[in-house]
């Protein structure tokens, strides 16, 4: 054939199309980009997008499909960790190729997935340390707030064995889980309130997809400002920030390993290509698109992919796997980065932003350069042993 | 007594009390036959070959299947019983979550944290497992969780709702309450059944490879058997005479207690077979899936088997079996090759399918097989 | 110069003179503009000396020092790579605070970014000059913001302020605030009046700062050493804790009615569809989001074209939300809904396929994320009861909407034949049809209604919430619940258990969390329609059959 | 006129049980009284449609009960077959079986049938179907499950279909039967339970005159080896089988006046308020 | 007034409704007989519009109603009282009546004259009481009353006195009779209980098997024909 198959499995519809359609959206544009430069090994690559609809097993059942049956080269796609989660043992039994781009847990490392987003150590650690510094409000209490499912369950327990590490005690940990699609925050936001009472708090947000913005807008209402109890999301970007005023939040945090605000010609490119993808593609509310860390880490992720392609000569899974470690890009976030020679991570620069009128973030805190992904979690137990593939 | 009469009347009797007609049995065994040569284009031919079915196509018939016996284990409730469940789901997740258990154990200590627990108990800090999986990891015992657990909660449920008299709507928002309160229990990672993620990643089943071709192939043509058995079964039922009892009480429950039926007895038989079936269905396709996790207990899922029956036309059976199968079938068609406008494509089958099919697609098969068709199914 | 305008007013020269006395910096600089060496830090990266600058320039009794703080806390303060200051204004030049000089900000110049951290202290440092306000109520808030100082050297300034001070509520504003920065006074009598002060107000702010009179260190030692005051601040922890727990109640009160509220905004015009037509609209859900989404258009079309008027754009998305759903709704029952009336099962089947297209519809036109709706300014915030419940102005406006929809449909349904048509048509189509009741007409009517309701309801929720193409689906399965738990078609059942879910959801949150709450009332409704099988109100007697 | 004598033949039967064990309690009926009605009152929100009413009803025994519109005649049925509880009072069934104990079940299967006013038949089942269901036989769910149609069964319900003329309808689904047919059917239903006790509401509601005066015949036939309970406002049926046994005429809910139908007829209150001038 | 013309009507395949004709003078009571099953209700129907006719056509005041939907009929003044009463159970007995002026403007229809509880003095009792919970009889007088308050040009009764108690038989009988005599409605009565047919109409029209097997005025028929007719 004249053409190389990528798989595109972001849910389209559902509760985490809010987040996953762009990320499908600049899939496609990298690929378009990729084409236009002449595709990869000579020949042009030939999208393939699915529907998985937000629901976890037709996940795997689409991974399936892209797989055997379209034959794809590789995946780009999954957001919430429950669908990698239940797409990757097609991944192993089929030895094929993911690539995952959003920030997650940890405590997971697999031959046949390439992880272009954040590990804890490069995004929720830095924001703990940020909001217990002296310039992050010196929080000695904190509510850690966040959806029920293994992203934020595994994140909070790294924080929590964190936190205990800098001698915060139990008493002084809130931990609070709500369903998917919780939409009344009152009695959470009264009680974040109560425990503020008890000492300078901060609320560390895992809360995912829908939730946020009655959240924020019940935070918003209820007078709890950003300088008396701040609010680190690691799940907030300038894409959910679109469905938000973004006025009553701001001084509220989120950490990641990119924003759209940052200064760089590569960024000023990457988003100037992505605002004139969305003009030209005539994507819904193209005058206000945004770009955000998972879209970011799509596009490292395809582009890395296409090096490692090129480096191999085939398409061959194992061989691209083998040639990805080591692959570097000149990242929109500021840096050369690199593909882990052996932990299928990126090493990447920690950002730490506050949301700002026009829902972008302003840069707070920054790492000074990228750092190397530690997606075994030194604060968990039996995890010293466990490094590499 | 005209002769006449008794003629029409012995014919009528014949009809009714034999299970299927000729016509019907041949083209069950038909369809069986054929369904069970599928897996074999996967094993023998070549990967190339223009016959091979990709191992995608096996799975995804086979959870067809599955969704085809929820189907049936619906329509026995609501098309004959008139009892609509918005909440099906939960037997069917059930089902899965017991046979579920099992699997989780089979995995061993192939997990991520190579603990003899599941990951998600190890990323919860529990260091054994909770009581209610004691002996999950014997699969005769799981398999009776399979028929046990939905059969019960159905009993129970079934007992107190049909002996308050909740009828209607009453009925199927209690159930929609029941199953939507059980998904919210189970998507808790503290209620110890993997929460949102559920079970997943599998390595084996009674020993062997559970993602082994031959493996796959051997449960697809178990679901098959079952799938098989199940329309027998619900046909024998509603053929007897407990079927048209069952009818009736769909039509006028009040009108039978004066006859001296006891409704009570009957609607909790067809509503624990009912929901016993369901369980089977999930304790199928949960291997064959791969994964089982709440959303299966969503209202959407339950929704959209209620569709799945009318749709095929309710109050048949084999208009459910092939409900699933079409409807699913488009959904997984049209989620690929329409992947942003398949929703489009769905809802209009669905408002059309309503306006113009008010019996289903069975009652545009009998259109066209006018003749014959009313005693068949 | 300086001083003449000191002069002209004596409030001025006061305050210079105490200013004199604390900060001996503040003497050293130009009163009416501003060193620019001063305010160099702020070009630079260095939190500590941005801080010190700000603290400074809150000293500084000086207009324009208060100028640039506010600037800097909007953002509007410039920095040009040679380390000018520059404070812009929109739309008109920007001054150097420096100079008073005007100029156009040079396109090189950052803005000068701040944390939360600065974001404090310069409201700290920005209230010690309104400490002195003409505005009763800019003094007001500065002596509120003062409590929250833990500045000592201020003490002296809140003294003089307190001193001069006429109003009562400004006067205990100031009291409390120098109570709260005399706890760390060497005096023991002086620390417990504070700590007495400071029981009085009952709030829960002042908690820690109390409780950690009561810490223990390592050796058994108290931190603080005075017997007396301790008694006094555990009594004073007490009343405050007697207080919050007061606060709660009525919070959850308040949350449960607010939460019953939006329950029943969601369900009401599914009790005149399903509960009155009987028809099981799963498309509702899409219907309140439609009525959402017009509300995200009126607030664009406000922004685009009235922006003087944009904080009523609400108001204008009711009647326009009302006629959008209720046209929508019309044309479904007239294309799809009309053929199915005696098969209430298939419009379960058609509404559901409706609701797909529709949402496919709106990700299709809008995008797939949530739009932006943000609530007007005077439903933003919230207002203070109890000294610590905040009742946000956007709850409390959905309660009384919700109430006044349900007079408004009350009225229509027992004041118009409308009312007793749907219902008669329900009952016995036929019938209602030989009677001579158009029954294709209120039927369209009816429907219509009932849409444009749940659009006012997504109007409500757009307030609230989220705006998104899955916005419908969160609320459908509650919508029913309600409508069904009231009892099929009776109004007043609806509103009840609305009320009556919101309520018992609130309560039992608190103690069980969300989960096991919602999970806690599921089962109670499972229960309960045990004891009521036609709902809360349910028609007994032979007309039930 | 034979198949209507098959069909009272049939009905004769029911007492030896031949189609599997029916599990109630034998009534007791020694004292000759089959049904016992004290003191019962039925109030709807204050209203009472039953007031003190006592009524008893003899083996055998061909009852009719007339009464104004309204006077609570359905109501009585309705305690008596368990569709409302008395507010107070009691109702036996012979000696031995307190009817407000029981449920509706319960008390079809002690024996007592009822015709409704309103036919109630099962409209999606065929004619056929509807006699089968309510045919004398075990009802609970296993029997039914495994039921067989015996020979002799099937006959008894041809012999039904018969009597009341629908053997053309038998396979027709019951919903598309006209009103007077319904009427029939639901007589036929009732045969077919073998009661021992028959409440009849309104039989010949709807019924031409000649079909009335069949109906008349097929009661007059059931006389004597059953208890009948019969309500009629059609005074010529009522005279027709009432013959010589008791007329019960109720007013709001208790007992106006009772004695033979030319008794009852001369009865001034009972003209007053019921037959008119 | 009425004019029916060669009216067929087919249930699915069943050929119920046979050419029927007949037709009606303001003023006139017109009596239509048969048996069971031969089609009386269904007659019935076809001309309030509830079910269709395949062919033939019904004129009503010399328009062509036949393919008017029933309220368009019940605005041109037919009012119907259909067998087995079809009350509005749920509504209370007072909405019930004022159903039956749903033709009428709603400042007209707001109150019920008290002529109607002059006839049925047991509906103004139980005004608010549910019209589902009414004994068989009482809905039957209230679906009269519902007819008679629209005060209509064309009345259909189909066997109105079934379960009502002899003296209201009478009663109704009378008003029939004022009604007819004030001359300005026709009434279509569809009776079994024959006395109480002979004693009203002017008109008979007997059914069998869909079709008019006799038909004239009460002068010209004679009543052991007509039985002959009736029995089987
Ligand atoms: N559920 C109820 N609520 C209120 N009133 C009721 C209810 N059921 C019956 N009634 C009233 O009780 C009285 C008795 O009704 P019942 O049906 O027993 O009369 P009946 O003697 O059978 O009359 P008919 O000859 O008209 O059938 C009537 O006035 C009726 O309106
Ligand atoms: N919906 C229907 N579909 C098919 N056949 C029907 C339907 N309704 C009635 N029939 C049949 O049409 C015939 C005429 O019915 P109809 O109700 O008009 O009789 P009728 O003369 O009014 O009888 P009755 O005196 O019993 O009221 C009957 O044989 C009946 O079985
Ligand atoms: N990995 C996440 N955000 O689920
Ligand atoms: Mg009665
Ligand atoms: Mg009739």
């Amino acid at each position: 054939t004249d053409t190389i198959k990528v798989g595109i499995l972001h849910s389209l519809s559902g509760t985490m199309a809010i987040s996953e359609t762009s990320l499908k959206d600049v899939a496609l544009m990298t690929i378009e980009e990729i084409n236009a430069d002449g595709g990869v090994l000579g020949k042009k690559l030939e999208p393939v997008v699915v529907d998985p609809a937000s629901n976890w097993p037709l996940f795997a059942e689409k991974a399936r499909q892209l797989l055997a049956q379209d034959k794809v080269s590789v995946v780009f796609g999954a957001w919430t960790s429950v669908s990698r989660k239940s797409a990757l043992p097609v991944f192993k039994e089929l030895n094929g190729l993911l690539f995952y781009p959003v920030q997650y847990e940890g405590e997971e490392l697999e031959k046949n997935v390439f992880y272009t987003g954040a590990a804890p150590n490069q995004q929720a650690i830095p924001a703990v340390e940020y909001l217990m510094s002296e310039d992050g409000g010196g929080a000695k209490r904190f509510v850690l707030l966040g959806t029920d499912y293994v992203y934020p369950r595994t994140t909070n327990k790294i924080l929590r064995a964190f936190l205990h590490s800098k001698g915060v005690k139990d008493s002084d940990i809130e931990e609070i889980y709500t369903p998917f699609g919780h939409s009344d925050y009152q009695t959470i936001v009264a009680n974040i309130k109560k425990f503020s009472t008890g000492g300078r708090t901060a609320v560390i947000s895992t809360i995912n997809g829908d939730s946020n913005v009655p959240f924020y807008k019940e935070l918003g209402n209820a007078g709890l400002k950003a300088t008396d109890v701040p609010v680190v999301a690691f799940s907030v970007g300038e894409e959910e920030l679109r469905g938000v005023d973004a006025k009553p939040l701001v001084g509220h945090l989120a950490a990641w390993n990119y924003f759209q605000s940052i200064k760089n010609p590569v960024n000023t490119a990457f988003i100037d290509k992505w605002k004139a993808y969305a003009k030209a593609k005539n994507l819904p509310n193209a005058s206000t698109v945004v770009t955000n860390d998972p879209m970011e880490a799509t596009y490292i992720g395809i582009h890395m992919w296409k090096q490692a392609v090129e480096q191999a000569k085939t398409t061959d899974v194992d061989k691209v796997i083998e040639a990805m470690g080591g692959q570097t890009f000149t990242a929109p976030d500021g840096f050369t980065i690199q593909m882990d020679a052996t932990n299928h991570h990126l090493h990447k620069p920690v950002y730490i932003g506050e949301i700002n009128a026009d829902g972008q973030f302003d840069v707070v805190w920054k790492t000074k350069g990228p750092i190397r992904a530690q997606p075994w979690s030194p604060y968990i137990a039996g995890n010293e042993n466990k490094q590499g593939l | 007594m005209t002769s006449s009469t008794l003629v029409t009347t012995r014919d009528h009797l014949f009809r009714r009390q034999h299970l299927f007609s000729p016509r019907a049995w041949t083209g069950l065994l038909i369809a069986i036959v054929l369904l069970a040569l599928l897996p074999l284009l996967n094993l023998v031919l070549p990967v190339d070959h223009p016959l091979h079915i990709s191992s995608y196509a096996i799975a995804l018939l086979g959870k067809f299947m599955c969704y085809a016996m929820a189907a049936l284990a619906l329509d026995l409730v609501w098309g004959y019983a008139g009892i609509l469940s918005l909440g099906h789901g939960i037997f069917f997740a059930l089902g899965g979550y017991a046979h579920g258990m099992y699997l989780m154990r089979s995995i061993g200590r192939d997990g991520v944290y190579q603990s003899h627990l599941p990951d998600f108990m190890v990323f919860l800090d529990w260091r054994e497992y909770p009581w209610y999986w004691t002996f999950t990891d014997h699969f005769a015992y799981a398999m009776l969780l399979v028929v046990l657990v939905p059969g019960v909660l159905a009993f129970i449920f079934g007992y107190f709702a049909f002996r308050s008299r909740i009828k209607g709507v009453y009925f199927s928002i209690i159930t929609q309450a029941m199953t939507f309160a059980a998904m919210l229990l189970f998507f808790r990672n503290d209620t110890g059944f993997g929460g949102n993620n559920g079970f997943t990643d599998f390595k084996r089943i009674l020993g062997f490879d559970i993602t082994a071709p031959d493996t796959r192939a051997v449960l697809y043509w178990t679901t098959l058997i079952f799938l098989g058995l199940a329309l027998v079964f619900a046909r024998a039922i509603t053929q007897s005479k407990l079927g048209r009892v069952l009818t009736a009480l769909r039509d006028s429950e009040s009108r039978l207690r004066f006859i001296g039926y006891d409704p009570l007895g009957f609607k909790l038989f067809v509503w624990t077979v009912s929901a016993i079936m369901c369980g089977i269905a999930g304790a199928l396709y949960v291997p064959q899936v791969g994964i089982i996790n709440p959303s299966e207990m969503s209202t959407e899922t339950s929704i959209e088997m209620v569709i799945w029956v009318a749709t095929g036309g309710r109050g048949t059976l084999i208009g459910p079996v092939l409900g699933a199968g079409v409807v699913n079938g488009l959904k997984t068609w049209f989620t690929s090759a329409l992947p942003e406008f398949w929703l489009y494509a769905l809802g209009l089958i669905f408002v059309l399918t309503t306006l113009f099919l008010p019996h289903g697609i069975v009652g545009l098969l009998r259109r066209f097989t006018a003749r014959n068709a009313r005693r068949t199914f | 110069m300086g001083y003449a305008a000191l002069l002209k007013s004596w409030r001025r020269i006061v305050l210079a003179i105490l200013l004199a006395t604390l900060a001996p910096i503040a003497l050293a600089a130009e009163p009416a503009s501003i060193d620019a060496v001063l305010l160099a830090p702020l070009a630079d990266d260095d939190t500590d000396a941005k801080l010190r600058v700000i603290s400074q320039l809150g000293r500084l009794a000086n207009p324009r020092a208060a100028q640039v703080l506010e600037a800097l806390s909007n953002a509007r303060l410039y920095a040009t790579p040679e380390g000018r200051i520059l404070i812009a204004h929109d739309g008109k030049p920007a001054i150097d605070p420096a100079t008073g000089e005007q100029l156009d900000v040079p396109a090189d110049a950052g803005n000068i970014m701040i944390n939360n951290r600065l974001r404090r202290a310069i409201a700290g440092a920005l209230a010690i000059s309104q400490l002195f306000s003409d505005d009763a109520q800019v003094r007001l808030s500065a002596a509120k913001r003062m409590q929250q100082s833990t500045d000592t050297s201020s003490i002296g300034l809140i003294a003089q302020a307190r001193s001069r001070e006429t109003n009562a509520e400004v006067q205990s504003a100031l009291d409390v605030a120098q109570a709260s920065l005399e706890l760390k006074s060497p005096d023991p009598a002086t620390r417990l009046r504070a700590v007495e002060r400071l029981g009085h107000t009952q709030r829960g702010e002042f908690r820690p700062t109390l409780a950690s009179l009561l810490a223990q260190n390592n050796e058994g030692i108290y931190a603080e050493p005075d017997e007396e005051v301790r008694t006094a601040a555990v009594a004073a922890l007490r009343s405050i804790d007697r207080h919050l727990s007061k606060i709660e109640w009525a919070g959850n009160l308040f949350y449960g009615i607010s939460l019953g509220s939006v329950l029943l905004l969601a369900a009401l015009g599914l009790a005149i569809t399903f509960g009155l037509m009987g028809v099981i609209n799963m498309a509702h859900g899409e219907l309140l989001m439609i009525g959402a989404y017009v509300t995200f258009l009126m607030q664009l079309f406000f922004r685009q074209f009235a922006p003087a008027w944009v904080d009523w754009y609400v108001i204008a998305a009711l009647p326009m939300a009302f006629l959008v759903t209720a046209g929508v709704g019309m044309a479904l029952e007239r294309t799809v809904i009309r053929w199915l009336y005696g098969r209430p099962l298939e419009t379960l089947l058609a509404t559901w396929g409706i609701s797909l297209i529709l949402m496919q519809g709106v990700r299709s036109t809008f995008g797939a994320q949530n739009v932006e709706v943000s609530n007007p300014s005077w439903m933003s915030g919230g207002v203070t009861l109890l000294d610590g419940l905040v009742l946000s102005y956007n709850r409390l406006a959905i309660i009384v909407f919700a109430l006044l929809v349900v007079f408004f449909i009350w009225l229509l349904l027992n004041h118009t034949r409308l009312g007793l048509f749907v219902r008669a048509i329900t009952q016995n189509r036929r019938m209602a049809d030989c009677v001579g009741v158009p029954t294709g007409r209120i039927d369209m009517l009816a429907f219509g209604l009932g849409s444009g309701i749940a659009g006012l309801g997504g109007v409500a929720l757009s307030q609230l919430g989220n705006v998104g193409p899955d916005l419908g689906r969160a609320y459908i399965v509650d919508s029913f619940m309600v409508v069904v738990l009231g009892g099929v078609g009776q109004l007043a059942g609806t509103v009840i258990a609305a009320m009556g879910l919101g309520s018992l959801n609130k309560i039992l949150e608190p103690w069980a969390g969300a989960v096991l709450a919602k999970i806690t009332i599921l089962v109670l409704i499972v229960l309960f329609v045990q004891k009521r099988p036609q709902g809360l109100f349910a028609p007994r007697g032979r007309s039930v059959e | 006129m034979q198949q209507l004598q098959a069909a009272v033949l049939l009905t004769d039967s029911g007492s030896d049980a031949s189609y599997g064990h029916v599990t109630t309690r034998d009534v007791d009926t020694r004292h000759g009284v089959i049904l016992y009605l004290e003191d019962i009152t039925v109030s709807f929100d204050g209203f009472k449609a039953l007031n003190k009413l006592s009524l008893d009803i003899g083996v055998g025994e061909l009852r009719c009960i007339i009464g104004p519109n309204g006077a609570g005649k359905t109501t009585m049925m309705d305690v008596i077959t368990g569709k409302t509880a008395p507010t107070s009072g009691t109702a036996f069934f012979g000696q031995n079986v307190d009817l407000t104990k029981l449920s509706e079940t319960e008390i079809a299967h002690a024996g007592i049938g009822r015709k409704f006013q309103r036919p109630t038949v099962f409209e999606n089942h065929s004619v056929f179907e509807n006699l089968e269901l309510a045919m004398k036989t075990d009802k609970r769910v296993k029997p039914t499950l495994f039921a067989k149609l015996t020979g002799e069964q099937a006959d008894a319900i041809s012999a039904t279909l018969e009597l009341i003329r629908l053997t053309h309808e038998a396979w027709g689904p019951a919903g598309l039967l006209s009103h007077g047919q319904k009427q029939w059917l639901e007589i036929g239903m009732l045969l077919m339970q073998e009661p021992k006790l028959l409440l009849l509401d309104e039989p010949v509601a709807g019924m031409t005159d000649a079909e009335t005066e069949r109906t008349g015949e097929l009661l007059n036939e059931l006389k004597g080896r059953h208890s009948l309970m019969v309500v009629e406002h059609d005074m010529d049926f009522v005279a027709s089988i009432a013959g010589s046994g008791k007329v019960t005429v109720l007013h709001e809910g208790s007992v106006l006046a009772e004695g033979s139908m030319a008794q009852v007829q001369a009865d001034q209150r009972v003209i007053e308020v019921y037959l008119g001038r | 007034m009425l004019d029916v013309q060669a009216i067929n009507q087919y249930y699915g395949g069943s050929h119920t409704l046979r050419g029927v004709s007949l037709s009606l003078q303001k003023g006139d009571c017109l009596a239509l007989l048969g048996r069971n099953g031969v089609g009386k209700t269904t007659l019935l129907k076809c001309l309030m519009g509830v079910l269709p006719v395949s062919s033939g056509s019904v004129v009503f005041n010399g328009e062509d109603i036949s393919r008017l939907a029933p309220h368009q009929r019940a605005a041109r003044g037919i009012a119907y009282v259909p067998q087995g009463r079809d009350i509005f159970s749920r509504l209370t007995v007072e909405e019930n009546i004022l159903m039956g002026m749903a033709t009428k403007p709603a400042a007209a229809a707001r109150r019920i004259k008290g002529e109607i509880f002059e006839l049925f003095p047991v509906l103004k009792s139980m005004l608010a009481r549910r019209g589902g919970d009414l004994s068989g009889g009482q809905q039957q007088q209230l679906a009269i009353a519902r007819a008679l308050v629209a005060e209509p040009k064309l009345v259909i009764l189909d066997e109105p006195t079934e379960g009502i108690q002899p003296s209201i038989i009478k009663d109704i009988a009378n008003v029939i009779k004022l009604l007819r005599e004030r001359g300005d409605i026709g009434i279509l009565l569809c009776e079994q209980y024959f006395d109480f047919a002979r004693q009203l109409a002017d008109q008979f029209v007997v059914l069998s098997r869909g079709e008019v097997v006799a038909a004239g005025d009460k002068t010209e028929i004679d009543g052991d024909d007509v039985r002959s007719h009736l029995s089987v």
